[in-house]
């Protein structure tokens, strides 16, 4: 159905494909693996007709095509889930599923009500009850990625790709979207399917594909691989190699930050974490547990409508990321361009931002010390970049990560909270920022790291702690914290 | 009709509400400060005088709901208007060709503005600032002052009147009114307008034409600057080269006042009109109730606040 | 290999000087295409005369480049410096007068401000909006005070701060030159700056690394607020008398302006040097107009070209 | 003194037929209702105007019931809305002062049409359709201007042209009718019209770009109006001419423009247009309504006053302008306002029926 050869993509600051061949047939669930940044998402851009390769081919149903556009590929019956939503937050559900192919009557007119009634009947078939009308917006983000998901399935698709469909979903959705897949399977249609979750991977697909820093690994039938090769094929080494081990002082310090019951609506319900000096912490869930939403509470960033938060033991009342930064907070987010970064800004400027006062002298803000103290985090974070003065928008995102890490480490900061830290980071660059937080955390500072990623909560973390759905489900102390443990309070059912 | 309805309610609950509510609540003040207020000729007067802004908010409303702007109308009305009396100059057998050439005028220069803001990737303010100024510079060279003029009859447009005294222009603007609504509700490029300006990247992502539609939607706001043009030469008998001037922030006005978000993707031309009636009533009120010319301002400033800070929404998540 | 390729991607450094000097370049181009065909163009007489021009403008623009950095847009300024004008005649027009004058002004200024930031930031109006509205409010109140058309004396002393020159320097550069530096100061030396510059590249981001971002906006708009009655009374000394045109006009110049010198509209991008330049630029080629015998309206036209090219200039270079 | 006669105009126009209405079909009795709508309050000379309105309504109370004045702020689309607004409010009569007179003229051709008389004042529409016009002879301005400056140039020079607004009728009228005088003198050359909206400041403007252009070539300037004037003197100052130096320049009813012609030698002739003609609207309004037969065109006198010196073959004067100025008022102060010596028009109020 479709072939690529030799494709090539790169990004100012990122060569993103490097040389890279696939091939999707029909009748065949193919999976795309590889760690974050790998290039997977590039190259479902490349296949939809969103980027233009720089270098290869692509043939599809056994014409060398070149795309348009988007537009193109879709008439062609090339269809993506893309991993970020790609929906119309004030269109109704229906509308949503429809647009581009809006159900019209004789007139050419729309017909609004078939386009409600076909709908609800897709939706119907996944076992999903929304009301079509609803503004998506609305929707829960579970909701809105089923909508994605049922979206794709009015077309007469030949190659469909889902960019990690299920990161958002889980349970009975997960089951009611493989049964699909299924059978679109076994109707002949091209699937290319990307995830993070191994175990999907082997439930599910017929082939697998891995990248590796842009670059193609390896494609093998399912059956060929075992769970372990395939970690290897996509790290490309021993993951003890991954996460370095502690050298530093193992036994944890006294509590620097406690959360009880903290109540965040619709979203945290009566969570409670303590944070010791010098520890690594992991909080773990599925997406959408609220782990986001606690860290944001802590950081004065969202509100909290219940709970308490102590610092040293005493009570603190933490209205604002101001105020937590007072008192030695910091917050490395998840989303790094929109929310972490002035990327118009240089490396400077990002890395003095939570502590400008400390540059002014005599009212006039003091360059040359900024430069000075970008030059010292630039050399012991290993940023790669030109010098204080490069604009964080041309440099990869590892390195824009370890700015804004090289941010909080400079401050008095007594708990350092990094969200998804290594997302969409490469593995050198990951490793470097494990080495980092580490350091950190010999040198006393508490550590909350939010991750998705087992492998990386598992080997970082010396405590584990567990969401689900707003609520935490459990801790994991030292020679407690495996996989299987994670795994299992994450997805428990909790009474009440 | 009524399905129409529903559904432009459905789009802009919200808004529509707000300006219903603040439309029954002048309504009600004048007619408690002047018993001529509420009567029928004076709800005549106020839907006749309703007309120019409609024509020319008509078109806003599309560029707005794309997430874009059109600062260029109050030129291309002015400048059109000059030359629709200028190229008549009196001659009743020029009506026709003129009228035509002045449409699909108002509707290049309105695709050339969308041509540049897909082209240049310049936010539409700043391109329609520009091309505004242009069109300003070109009406002043074609005339300082009034130019040409209209047979007599040509002034049914704006003062004639259907029988009962229903306005025949304002008639045209609401007819208008209700089929760019159908449009925007009932056809594919119509819904494919919010799509562009809920989120423009999803769109392009979608394979919808988006630059297509950009073009269109300056076009057809282009269209009805040339008809509002149109109207004010058979208000007033000539086009003159400010004529327009007032029309580039005003028509802006009942847009966000009906619901349409700056940010686009949202509303619709109900609220539109709703919000020209709003403003029209608000007017011809403060005339009724003698309050000074420098406190309309005022007024019609805080109505403007008012109205807004209603739409806000509710901040979510981060800052 | 995804590596990073920082280094390699590194503008050139000649490239890297166009896009920092290239509009300084474009006004030296207009000085210097203008000194060849227009003898008298780079007169002292005619460069004073510029100057004298230049000043209000320019201080104008630095307060909407504050506004802008912060990804806002003061509509406003026009109707504040229509308001420091007529204060200037609200006393008894002697030099005495000065300091209250002076007080008066700025402090209506910064209250306009003031409310802008505060719709702004606590109602989440858009600015375009916002400042539309305080602007009619505000025409309002003042033609309320005035009754109509303001009247009165400029105090002598602002005659000669506005008109006066020293060896053919006008003595309004004086006031631009100090505004400059403190705004460039504050913008580029200071803690503020850095703030504004945060909150305007990313909001989220300043509210994360705790910046009252709000703060930072609102104080934006009471500098935009301040420059713009500072602006007006310059130009109230400038004409010396004052009507309801003084500042007509303004509120677009400033804002091209302020684009035509790399000021993003999308905030926290942009100098005071630039935004200058951008005014410079507009004042040498409404001079040049007028000089090369062209027809006056030539100047608006190329206001318009002038704003479209810069723009996509700039969008060219941010891709 | 200054001349209290009879308009010139009217004395001195042995050709021409004036027209008189019989305004006996609008009779009714009072008290009355009128509505104003004044074109907008843009200068300072239309708010004397409008106060004059007022203050004639005051001292007419008895007669007059309410007098509902609208100010359309120099839109003509308001100005129509505010025509028509007047109408539903059933006002008697309509005294209006257009924007334009091109724009007004459909909506007041239909008022009158609906048997509303309309009286104009200052600024009349193109058409005829109204009952009387209450001015001080735009076209004898017009003229009187031009003729000065042709003789004190002797037949020979070069003319900035310095108007009002484009499309009201006072410079639309003032301006032909000038036209006509320069256009007998071929030595006489225009080189250029530019607009000042009745506005000093914008005069300014606009007069400084023409003083780059043309520089000392500037032989004279004809300004529609005083409002202007001192935006185009103060500009020859700023560009260097001395005092004696600056160009002959023309004027109209403002203090400011005498002051700077007597401080820097310019010679000027002002011709009065006084904003007291508001009141006089409201004379004419009441008569109308009183069935009384009016002029078409109700003309009020205006003052002739020149600079020593400058009188010329044509252009005799009633005062000199040393007379005409307030020395120490205010630069502009309407000097031909006629509201009184304590007159200020910023704390102005009067209770007059509303
Ligand atoms: N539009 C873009 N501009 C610049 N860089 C980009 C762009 N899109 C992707 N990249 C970069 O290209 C590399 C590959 O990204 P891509 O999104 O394809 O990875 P991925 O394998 O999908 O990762 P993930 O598992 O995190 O989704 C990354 O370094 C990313 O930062
Ligand atoms: N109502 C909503 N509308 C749109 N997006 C939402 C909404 N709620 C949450 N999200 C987004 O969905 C994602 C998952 O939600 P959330 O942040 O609560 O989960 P989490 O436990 O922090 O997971 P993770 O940090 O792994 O994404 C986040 O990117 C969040 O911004
Ligand atoms: O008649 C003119 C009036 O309309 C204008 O507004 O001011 C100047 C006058 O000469
Ligand atoms: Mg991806
Ligand atoms: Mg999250």
């Amino acid at each position: 159905m479709l072939m690529l050869k030799g494709i090539a993509k790169g990004f100012p600051g990122v060569r993103a494909l490097n040389d890279v061949d696939f091939e999707a047939r029909s009748g065949e669930i193919h999976a795309l693996v590889g760690e974050n940044g790998a290039g997977k998402s590039t190259l479902t851009r490349v296949i939809a007709g969103v980027h233009q390769p720089d270098a290869g081919t692509i043939t599809f149903d056994g014409q060398p095509t070149v795309w348009k556009g988007p537009g193109d590929a879709k008439r062609h019956g090339v269809h993506v889930i893309y991993q970020e939503f790609v929906l119309f937050p004030h269109l109704s559900v229906a509308e949503n599923i429809f647009i581009g192919h809006e159900r019209r009557n004789r007139l050419g007119l729309i017909d609004h009500r078939r386009t409600r009634a076909d709908a609800k009947a897709l939706l119907e078939r996944f076992g999903i009850d929304i009301d079509p009308r609803s503004r998506v917006r609305d929707l829960s983000v579970a909701d809105q990625q089923m909508v994605e998901i049922a979206k794709a399935l009015i077309h007469d698709v030949k190659l469909l790709i889902l960019d990690e469909p299920t990161a958002v979903i889980s349970g009975r959705e997960v089951d009611v979207l493989f049964e699909r897949l299924r059978r679109l399977r076994d109707a002949g249609v091209a699937i290319v399917y990307i995830s993070h979750r191994l175990e999907e991977i082997f439930a599910l697909c017929d082939r697998v594909t891995v990248l590796k820093d842009g670059g193609f690994v390896a494609s093998r039938p399912i059956g060929d691989v075992t769970r372990d090769q395939l970690i290897a094929l996509m790290v490309g080494r021993n993951l003890a190699e991954l996460f370095p081990t502690r050298r530093g002082p193992k036994t944890p310090g006294a509590v620097v930050v406690e959360a009880r019951d903290i109540d965040v609506p619709g979203r945290v319900r009566g969570a409670s974490i303590a944070l010791r000096a010098g520890e690594i912490t992991g909080l773990a869930g599925m997406v959408g547990a609220g782990r986001s939403e606690l860290a944001l509470a802590l950081f004065g960033a969202l509100k909290k409508t219940g709970g308490e938060v102590f610092v040293d033991g005493r009570p603190v009342d933490i209205g604002s990321p101001r105020r937590a930064i007072e008192l030695g907070i910091g917050l490395v987010t998840e989303d790094r361009k929109g929310q972490g970064l002035a990327m118009l800004l240089d490396v400077a400027a990002n890395v003095s931002a939570s502590t400008l006062p400390e540059f002014t002298r005599s009212g006039l803000f003091d360059h040359r010390r900024e430069a000075t103290v970008a030059d010292e985090a630039i050399a012991s974070f290993r940023i790669a970049c030109r010098g204080p003065g490069t604009p964080v928008a041309v440099m990869s995102g590892g390195n824009q990560q370890k700015v804004i890490v090289a941010r909080w480490a400079r401050t008095s900061t007594r708990l350092l909270i990094l969200d998804e830290p290594t997302r969409g980071v490469d593995v050198g660059a990951k490793t470097e920022i494990y080495r980092i937080m580490q350091e950190l955390a010999d040198r006393g500072v508490a550590i909350l790291m939010i991750s998705s990623e087992l492998p990386e909560i598992v080997g970082m973390s010396e405590r584990v702690v567990v969401m689900r759905e707003g609520v935490v489900t459990g801790e994991l102390g030292p020679g407690e914290i495996t996989e299987e443990a994670v795994v299992e309070l994450a997805t428990r059912r909790m009474a009440g | 009709m009524s399905a129409i309805l529903s559904r432009a309610l459905t789009g802009s609950r919200t808004g529509l509400l707000v300006v219903l509510a603040l439309l029954v609540a002048l309504f009600a003040v004048g007619a408690f400060v002047s018993d001529r207020f509420a009567t029928t000729g004076n709800i005549l007067n106020v839907y006749e005088q309703s007309t120019g802004l409609a024509l020319v908010s008509l078109g806003q409303t599309l560029t707005v709901l794309t997430g874009g702007i059109d600062l260029s109308v109050g030129s291309v009305v002015s400048l059109l208007s000059m030359l629709t009396s200028g190229l008549i100059d009196g001659r009743a057998e020029m009506v026709v060709p003129v009228l035509a050439g002045v449409l699909a005028l108002g509707t290049l220069i309105g695709a050339l503005n969308g041509g540049l803001i897909v082209a240049t990737g310049v936010h539409p303010l700043i391109v329609t600032l520009g091309t505004g100024a242009i069109v300003q510079g070109i009406a002043l060279l074609y005339g300082l002052g009034p130019v040409g003029g209209v047979p007599l009859e040509f002034d049914v447009f704006a003062y004639g009147t259907f029988a009962g005294g229903l306005s025949i222009g304002a008639t045209i603007a609401l007819t208008l009114f209700l089929l760019v609504s159908f449009f925007l509700n009932n056809t594919r490029t119509g819904r494919r307008i919010y799509a562009v300006g809920d989120d423009a990247h999803a769109a392009d992502l979608m394979g919808l034409p988006r630059r297509r539609i950009l073009v269109g939607v300056y076009a057809a706001s282009g269209f009805f600057a040339a008809l509002t043009a149109i109207y004010l030469v058979s208000r007033f008998s000539a086009g003159q080269p400010y004529t327009g001037a007032n029309y580039t922030l005003a028509s802006i006005t009942p847009v966000v006042v009906g619901g349409t978000m700056l940010t686009g993707g949202r509303g619709g031309v109900i609220g539109t009109l709703l919000g020209v009636y709003l403003v029209s009533l608000l007017n011809n009120m403060l005339n009724f109730l003698d309050i000074s010319s420098h406190y309309q301002l005022v007024v019609q400033g805080l109505v403007i606040i008012l109205a807004v800070s209603v739409y806000v929404e509710k901040q979510r998540g981060l800052a | 290999m995804a590596k990073p390729l920082d280094a390699a991607l590194a503008p050139a450094p000649f490239r890297q000087h166009l896009s920092r000097y290239g509009i300084l370049i474009f006004l030296l181009a207009v000085l210097a295409v203008g000194g060849l065909a227009a003898p008298g163009f780079l007169s002292g007489a005619n460069v004073s005369n510029m100057l004298l021009q230049f000043a209000p403008l320019g201080i104008v623009v630095i307060g909407q480049t504050f506004v802008i950095l912060v990804r806002g847009l003061d509509l406003s300024v026009a109707s504040v410096m229509a308001t420091a004008a007529v204060t200037a005649t609200a006393f008894n027009g002697v030099n005495a007068d000065v300091p209250f004058v002076f007080a008066t002004a700025i402090a209506i200024g910064m209250a306009v401000g003031l409310v802008n930031g505060l719709l702004v930031t606590r109602r989440r109006v858009s600015p375009f909006l916002a400042t539309l509205a305080t602007m009619i409010v505000l025409q309002g109140a003042r033609t309320a005070w005035t009754q109509g058309a303001p009247s009165g004396n400029v105090p002598p002393l602002f005659r000669t701060i506005g008109a006066g020159t020293f060896n053919g320097i006008p003595y309004n550069i004086v006031f631009l030159v100090a505004v400059a530096i403190l705004a460039a100061v504050a913008l580029h030396r200071s803690a503020f700056g850095r703030r504004v510059f945060i909150t305007g590249g990313n909001p989220v981001t300043a509210h994360l690394v705790g910046i009252r971002s709000d703060l930072v906006t609102l104080l934006a708009y009471v500098v935009s607020g301040a420059c713009a009655a500072l602006a007006g009374l310059v130009l109230a000394g400038f004409v010396g008398v004052v009507d309801n045109f003084v500042g007509r006009g303004f509120e677009l110049d400033s804002i091209v302006a302020a684009v035509v010198g790399g000021i993003a509209l999308s905030g926290g991008k942009g100098t005071v040097a630039g935004a200058l330049t951008g005014a410079a630029i507009l004042v040498a080629i409404s001079n040049l107009v007028v000089m090369l015998g062209l027809p006056v309206q030539m100047q608006i036209i190329l206001k318009g070209v002038v704003i479209i090219v810069a723009a996509s200039f700039y969008v060219k270079r941010g891709r | 003194g200054p001349y209290e006669g009879a308009p010139r105009t009217f004395l001195f126009n042995p050709a021409q037929e004036i027209c008189f209405k019989d305004t006996s079909q609008y009779k009714k009795e009072g008290p009355y209702v009128i509505g104003f709508s004044n074109a907008g309050l843009g200068d300072s000379w239309r708010v004397v105007m409008q106060h004059s309105v007022i203050k004639a309504a005051a001292e007419h109370k008895d007669k007059i019931k309410q007098l509902i004045v609208t100010d359309a702020g120099h839109d003509d689309a308001k100005q129509v809305a505010d025509i028509q607004d007047l109408i539903s409010r059933q006002v008697d009569l309509l005294l209006v002062s257009a924007n334009t007179e091109q724009a007004l003229d459909p909506a007041i051709s239909r008022a009158m049409q609906r048997g509303i008389p309309v009286v104009m004042v200052d600024r009349r529409i193109a058409s005829d359709n109204f009952i009387s016009f209450v001015t001080a002879s735009d076209t004898m301005m017009g003229r009187l201007f031009a003729q000065w400056i042709v003789e004190k140039l002797n037949g020979q020079g070069n003319v900035i042209m310095l108007a009002g607004q484009a499309g009201s009728s006072p410079n639309e009228i003032r301006t032909r009718a000038a036209m006509q005088v320069f256009n007998q003198h071929p030595g006489i050359k225009i080189l250029d019209t530019v607009y000042s909206d009745w506005s000093p400041v914008k005069g300014k403007q606009v007069m400084q770009a023409a003083i780059s252009k043309y520089g000392r070539e500037i032989n004279a300037v004809w300004s529609a109006h005083g409002l202007q004037t001192p935006g185009s003197i103060e500009a020859f100052i700023e560009a260097g001419w001395k005092d004696g130096e600056i160009p002959p320049h023309t004027t109209s009813d403002v203090n400011g423009p005498l002051q700077l012609a007597l401080q820097h030698k310019v010679p000027m002739l002002e011709v009065g247009y006084p904003p007291a003609m508001g009141g006089v609207g409201i004379d004419v309004a009441l008569k109308v309504l009183d069935g009384q037969t009016v002029p078409c065109i109700y003309e009020i006198n205006s003052q002739i006053a020149t600079t020593d010196g400058d009188e010329t073959a044509s252009i005799r004067r009633d005062l000199p302008i040393s007379e005409m100025v307030v020395p120490n008022g205010p630069a502009d102060m309407l000097v031909t306002g006629g509201m009184g010596p304590d007159y200020n028009p910023t704390t102005y109020s009067v209770d007059y029926p509303r």
